[in-house]
């Protein structure tokens, strides 16, 4: 092919046109895009022809005022999901962790099971939800009685097996996973304020769907899904973000969104995840 | 039946039997986006459904009818029966099975990533599998164009290529081209993540070889429309094309300058410096110029046709034509479509302008009006002229014909004018319920109920399509009337050797992408950017709920 | 083929009425037209861009997205606009799943502002209506938009690119106020709507 | 074969060509030259490449700065 189209014989007219065409576009674009315009920077100094071409093709960077002051550090939790922390969140042996969790019977009840309603069901729950929790307790990032003492004595290694255990349970939360079949009411439109917020969220007050992250049919890494929780526990845990009591949610996302809710709308969210938790076990039904 | 006839049939109806349902998702789409109450107002179903809406007309549609439309060409233009019939049903055969297995995954509600993918979003690998068994089965077709055309041109040395083969081979390399880059994306980065073969995601990376195809693709669906424009259209106005090498240059300029031009999908994306932003935007001015020729090319040919019937004057031959020729009236419709889509195409590649609309209503309603509306009304003039002639019927009728067309026109235009003001506006796409309490939303929502009705009004059109042909085809009378391309006011007696054949220009071609994408592909290997992956249906790995160890 | 010979409808046209030279010499004073008015549009587009400075934003960082709350530019404390020795203003901001944090923002009117925003998971979209301030935001990357505001107002702020099922649920603020009304602010304090 | 020569531009085989009009009609057609349709065409370019333009300065640029 390329001989008979004398693709690269440059006395033919067809190529050398072509081939002249093709330069001239490449120099006049180079020359535009790097020696002309990526000198003006908005908001910025006008670059060299050497600047300009690392910035041009993104070599260098906009650069930050010299050392700027930052304020105090602070953070909300020590866990950040990169893939060691994943893996060994995955590694957790759940027959260690049927050992460890006997001591959380008392008050998270048989499997996890939880009777009392201003304590959670562990059964079924994410085990990065349970990992991170503990590891939060251990480091004092959230803060609730006995739990920072509990937290303090598991291992990294124990929160993973105990997390591994529960996420196994049956009769708890019911499975995180799969898909939700489509149904109509869950838009903006829908009149009850539970259900809109589950599943549409109000956009005007930057708050979204809780279902996206929360379930069901959504899910986020850390977020434990809330459906078949006890609802005082849910109202409880609202609340103690909007005042601020609890500050171990990554960028503020829940303590941001727990302050737009009213009472009202805590609740009404608290017991729509509650009511309609298809009532776990027996024992499980949040009693109020 | 003839086989190419049959397998251009088979192609046509999976490309139209997948467009109607895909048509009755979009209107649906509009309406739950809209003020007005819609059946099944879940955010998740629009998502899902745009998913489905996308992947079918962006790949299944257009590359069915793409192949049909090849295999109809081929036969007629070169006077003999398509080379290669056995592989071009297993092209058939592999691209349904990916068809159906991508649909599967979107309706279980484990794709909901849209048909462009969105990287670290994370769907099933059936998806992926299924896309990549689609757009890598039709490179099948793609080889058997070009076996096709070449081997024509041994048997025929020093003829010209027919200019109908000539382009649909063009078509055939641009879309190798244009697939390259999402079949990178899917062999590696999507399918070997979504199996678990690796655990991190280069989003950055996947999004830029995904530009490749981005732009490209379009003038994929757009090719089969300019083929007719320039081949059957003329005949169909009773009339002669204008310039047969104008036309082949046409094809030319549209495989080299719609590839390296993809970044400009990418403007407002943070992972390239402006420089080479600017060298695509740069390129990208010139993909206007084949259509530009186009234009007037064809409203030349026009010409010739309108005074050839009777038209006087300077304008008088634009009465004189036969608009009762769906052919002809598809064109007259597509052009002015053509225009204002291609003016929204003018503002988006303008570098920083670009940044004023990127993302907005204005973009979804930019390619409906091209795609939606130039290119698919063409599919539905081509679908018409060919039907007779492969089914051997009539067919049932021009004046239902007319009206379908005019439907379609209709409702695009009342669907997509409102959308570039609400775009311009402000609104957000793939956006799936809006809160119109919002004073903000609230000042959208009777351009969005202006729209809708325009979504209602293309659901009414699509139906009439399909009772068309199956009418037709349906039909008892036969019919012998074979395909029949223009002829061109001066048929060249020979072409020189760079019009009658591709090396030259893929040569170029290949020039201008390693200058244009070498570097911005070229600097992942030296950026720390890769991510984890999100599964869009919750974990399926070992860290999932239920699944643990 | 006898037939087809001497069907005049079939037949050429006579050489020198429309010699082929003059069609391909009409089409490429057309392309040449067609050029012209491309490299006006461009011309525009470069002396425009040259002399605002305006570009796509395009500034190429990279940064880990799992470790974002850990520390660094990003972390919480860190979050919300800040002032800098030069008088212009930094919002720092965060896209995440499916919530910008913070989600209203607070920015004096006139003033050189920079909107540097990361994404720890997924691909999010940050656009300003009525304004030219969009930028794609993708995890492993900080987007930057360099602006400055000449009118007074609250702008939304919606995602404008699908990031999941609660992408229509991740709206946000910016509020625009006059340098009056903004707080003066110490070289380490961050504000945002929120906090007033 | 060398009488249909001609043909091959648009189809291999004469069956496939069409010509509904006659080299005489052709001429007259183009007597002066396609001017209706540089007149369309032109009107058509016109209004784009103002369309571009009014966009450019009446919408963008006043849109404030951007980079």
């Amino acid at each position: 092919m390329a001989r008979d189209q004398g693709a690269f014989r440059l006395h033919n007219p067809w190529p050398k046109i072509a081939w002249g065409m093709v330069a001239l576009l490449v120099v006049v674009s180079t020359v535009l895009g790097f020696g002309v315009l990526s000198r003006y920077q908005q908001n910025g100094p006008t670059l060299d022809l050497w600047n300009a071409i690392c910035r041009g093709l993104g070599l260098s960077a906009d650069t930050a005022p010299a050392k700027e002051p930052v304020p105090a550090l602070r953070t909300p939790t020590r866990i950040a999901w990169t893939s060691s922390t994943l893996d060994q969140i995955a590694a957790g042996d759940a027959q260690r962790g049927a050992f460890i969790a006997m001591n959380c019977v008392a008050c998270h009840g048989q499997g996890g099971v939880s009777t009392s309603t201003l304590i959670p069901t562990l059964a079924g729950m994410d085990p990065a939800v349970i990992y991170k929790q503990l590891d939060d307790y251990r480091s004092g990032k959230r803060l609730w009685g006995v739990m920072g003492a509990i937290g303090k004595v598991v291992s990294a290694q124990d929160s993973a097996d105990v997390a591994a255990y529960f996420a196994v349970q049956s009769h708890g939360l019911p499975p995180l996973r799969g898909y939700r079949l489509p149904e109509s009411g869950r838009s903006l439109r829908e009149p009850d304020p539970a259900k809109r917020l589950v599943y549409a969220g109000d956009p005007q007050r930057g708050i979204p769907p809780c279902s996206a992250c929360h379930g069901p049919g959504g899910y986020k890494l850390g977020a434990p899904a809330l459906q078949g929780q006890h609802a005082d526990y849910i109202e409880r845990q609202l609340v103690a973000f909007a005042q601020g009591i609890r500050q171990n949610d990554i960028f503020e996302q829940m303590r941001m969104i727990a302050k737009q809710l009213t009472p009202d709308e805590m609740h009404a969210v608290a017991a729509f995840y509650g009511a309609r938790g298809g009532a776990p076990s027996a024992a499980g039904v949040a009693v109020r | 039946m003839q086989n190419s006839s049959r397998l251009a049939l088979y192609h046509y109806w999976v490309a139209f039997a997948v467009f109607l349902p895909a048509v009755v998702l979009g209107a649906w789409q509009m309406l739950i986006r809209s003020p007005l109450p819609a059946p099944l107002d879940d955010p998740d179903a629009y998502y899902a459904s745009v998913t489905l809406h996308g992947t079918a007309m962006a790949y299944v549609v257009t590359t069915f009818f793409a192949m049909g439309f090849g295999y109809a060409v081929t036969a007629t233009s070169l006077g003999r029966p398509v080379r290669g019939v056995a592989a071009a049903w297993i092209c058939f055969v592999i691209c349904l099975i990916g068809t159906l297995m991508a649909v599967a995954a979107v309706l279980a509600g484990h794709a909901s990533v849209l048909y462009t993918f969105y990287p670290p979003l994370l769907a099933s690998s059936w998806y992926y599998g299924g896309a990549f068994l689609l757009i890598g089965g039709s490179m099948i077709w793609v080889v058997l164009m070009i076996y096709n055309m070449t081997s024509w041109k041994r048997d025929n040395p020093g003829r010209p290529v027919p200019l109908a083969m000539f382009a649909i081979t063009a078509t055939a390399i641009l879309w190798a081209w244009a697939a390259s880059g999402v079949i990178v994306e899917l062999v590696g980065i999507l399918l070997p993540r979504s199996l678990g073969l690796t655990t991190e995601i280069d989003a950055g990376l996947a999004r830029t070889l995904f530009s490749v195809t981005l732009h490209a693709i379009v003038y994929f669906w757009l090719m089969p429309a300019y083929i007719a424009f320039y081949t059957l259209l003329p005949q169909a106005a009773g009339g002669r094309l204008y310039s047969d090498t104008m036309g082949r240059l046409t094809f030319i300029m549209f495989i080299i300058f719609s590839v390296p031009v993809g970044m400009h999908h990418l403007f407002a994306d943070p992972e390239h410096g402006a420089g080479m932003k600017f060298l695509q935007s740069f390129l990208t001015f010139f993909v206007a110029l084949p259509t530009l020729l186009t234009v007037f090319s064809i409203c030349a040919s026009l010409e010739i046709a309108g005074r050839a019937r009777g038209g006087r004057g300077l304008l008088g031959w634009i009465p004189a034509l036969p608009w009762g020729e769906p052919m002809v009236l598809a064109t007259g419709l597509s052009l002015v479509m053509l225009g204002l889509g291609g003016f929204g195409g003018l503002i988006n590649m303008g570098y920083a302008m670009n940044s004023m609309i990127h993302n907005t209503s204005w973009v979804t309603a930019h390619f409906h009006m091209i795609f939606g509306g130039a290119v698919v009304i063409m599919y539905f003039a081509i679908a018409y002229e060919m039907w007779p002639r492969i089914t051997g019927k009539p067919l049932q009728s021009k004046a239902l014909a007319r009206w379908q067309l005019w439907l379609w026109f209709a409702g695009m235009m009342i669907a997509s004018i409102p959308w570039h003001i609400t775009g311009l506006m402000g609104q957000p796409r793939r956006v799936a319920v809006f809160d119109y309490s919002d004073p903000f939303v609230a000042r959208m929502g009777p351009l969005v109920i202006i729209s809708v009705i325009g979504g209602a009004i293309l659901l009414v059109s699509a139906i009439l399509l399909i009772v068309i042909l199956v009418r037709s085809q349906l039909g008892e009378r036969r019919l012998e009337a074979p395909l029949r391309y223009a002829l061109a006011v001066n048929p060249p007696k020979t072409v020189p050797a760079a019009l009658n054949g591709f090396a030259l220009w893929n040569a170029i071609l290949l020039v201008l992408m390693v200058f244009a994408y070498g570097y911005p592909i070229g600097q992942f290997f030296i950026l720390k950017s890769k991510v984890p992956a999100y599964e869009v249906s919750g974990p399926t790995n070992s860290v999932g709920g239920v699944d643990g160890p | 083929m006898a037939e087809i010979e001497t069907n005049p409808l079939r037949r050429p046209l006579p050489d020198g009425v429309v010699p082929e030279e003059e069609i391909t010499r009409t089409e490429d004073h057309w392309l040449a037209i067609m050029l012209g008015v491309l490299g006006v549009m461009m011309g525009v587009m470069v002396v425009s861009a040259a002399t605002n400075a305006l570009h796509p934003p395009s500034n190429v960082e990279t940064i880990d997205p799992a470790t974002l709350h850990l520390g660094g530019e990003f972390a919480e404390s860190n979050l919300g606009t800040a002032i800098e020795p030069d008088g212009s203003v930094t919002v720092r901001m965060i896209a995440e799943q499916y919530d910008f944090i913070p989600n209203c923002a607070q920015v004096p009117v006139d003033t050189p502002v920079k909107f540097r925003l990361t994404s720890p998971d997924v691909i999010h979209g940050f656009l300003l209506p009525a304004t030219n301030v969009n930028t794609m935001v993708v995890p492993g990357f900080v987007a930057e938009v360099r602006t400055s505001f000449s009118r007074v107002g609250v702008y939304n702020m919606p995602c404008n690119e699908f990031c999941g099922n609660g992408h229509h649920g991740m709206w946000a603020r910016v509020e625009v106020v006059s340098k009056e009304r903004f707080p003066r602010l110490a070289a380490t304090e961050r504000t945002s709507c929120a906090k007033q | 074969m060398a009488t249909d020569e001609f043909h091959h531009s648009a189809a291999a085989r004469p069956e496939h060509v069409a010509a509904p009009i006659g080299s005489e009609e052709a001429v007259a057609a183009l007597r002066n030259g396609p001017v209706g349709a540089l007149v369309v065409a032109s009107i058509a370019v016109a209004l784009l490449f103002l369309g571009w333009l009014a966009f450019y300065f009446l919408l963008f640029i006043p849109r404030g700065s951007v980079g």
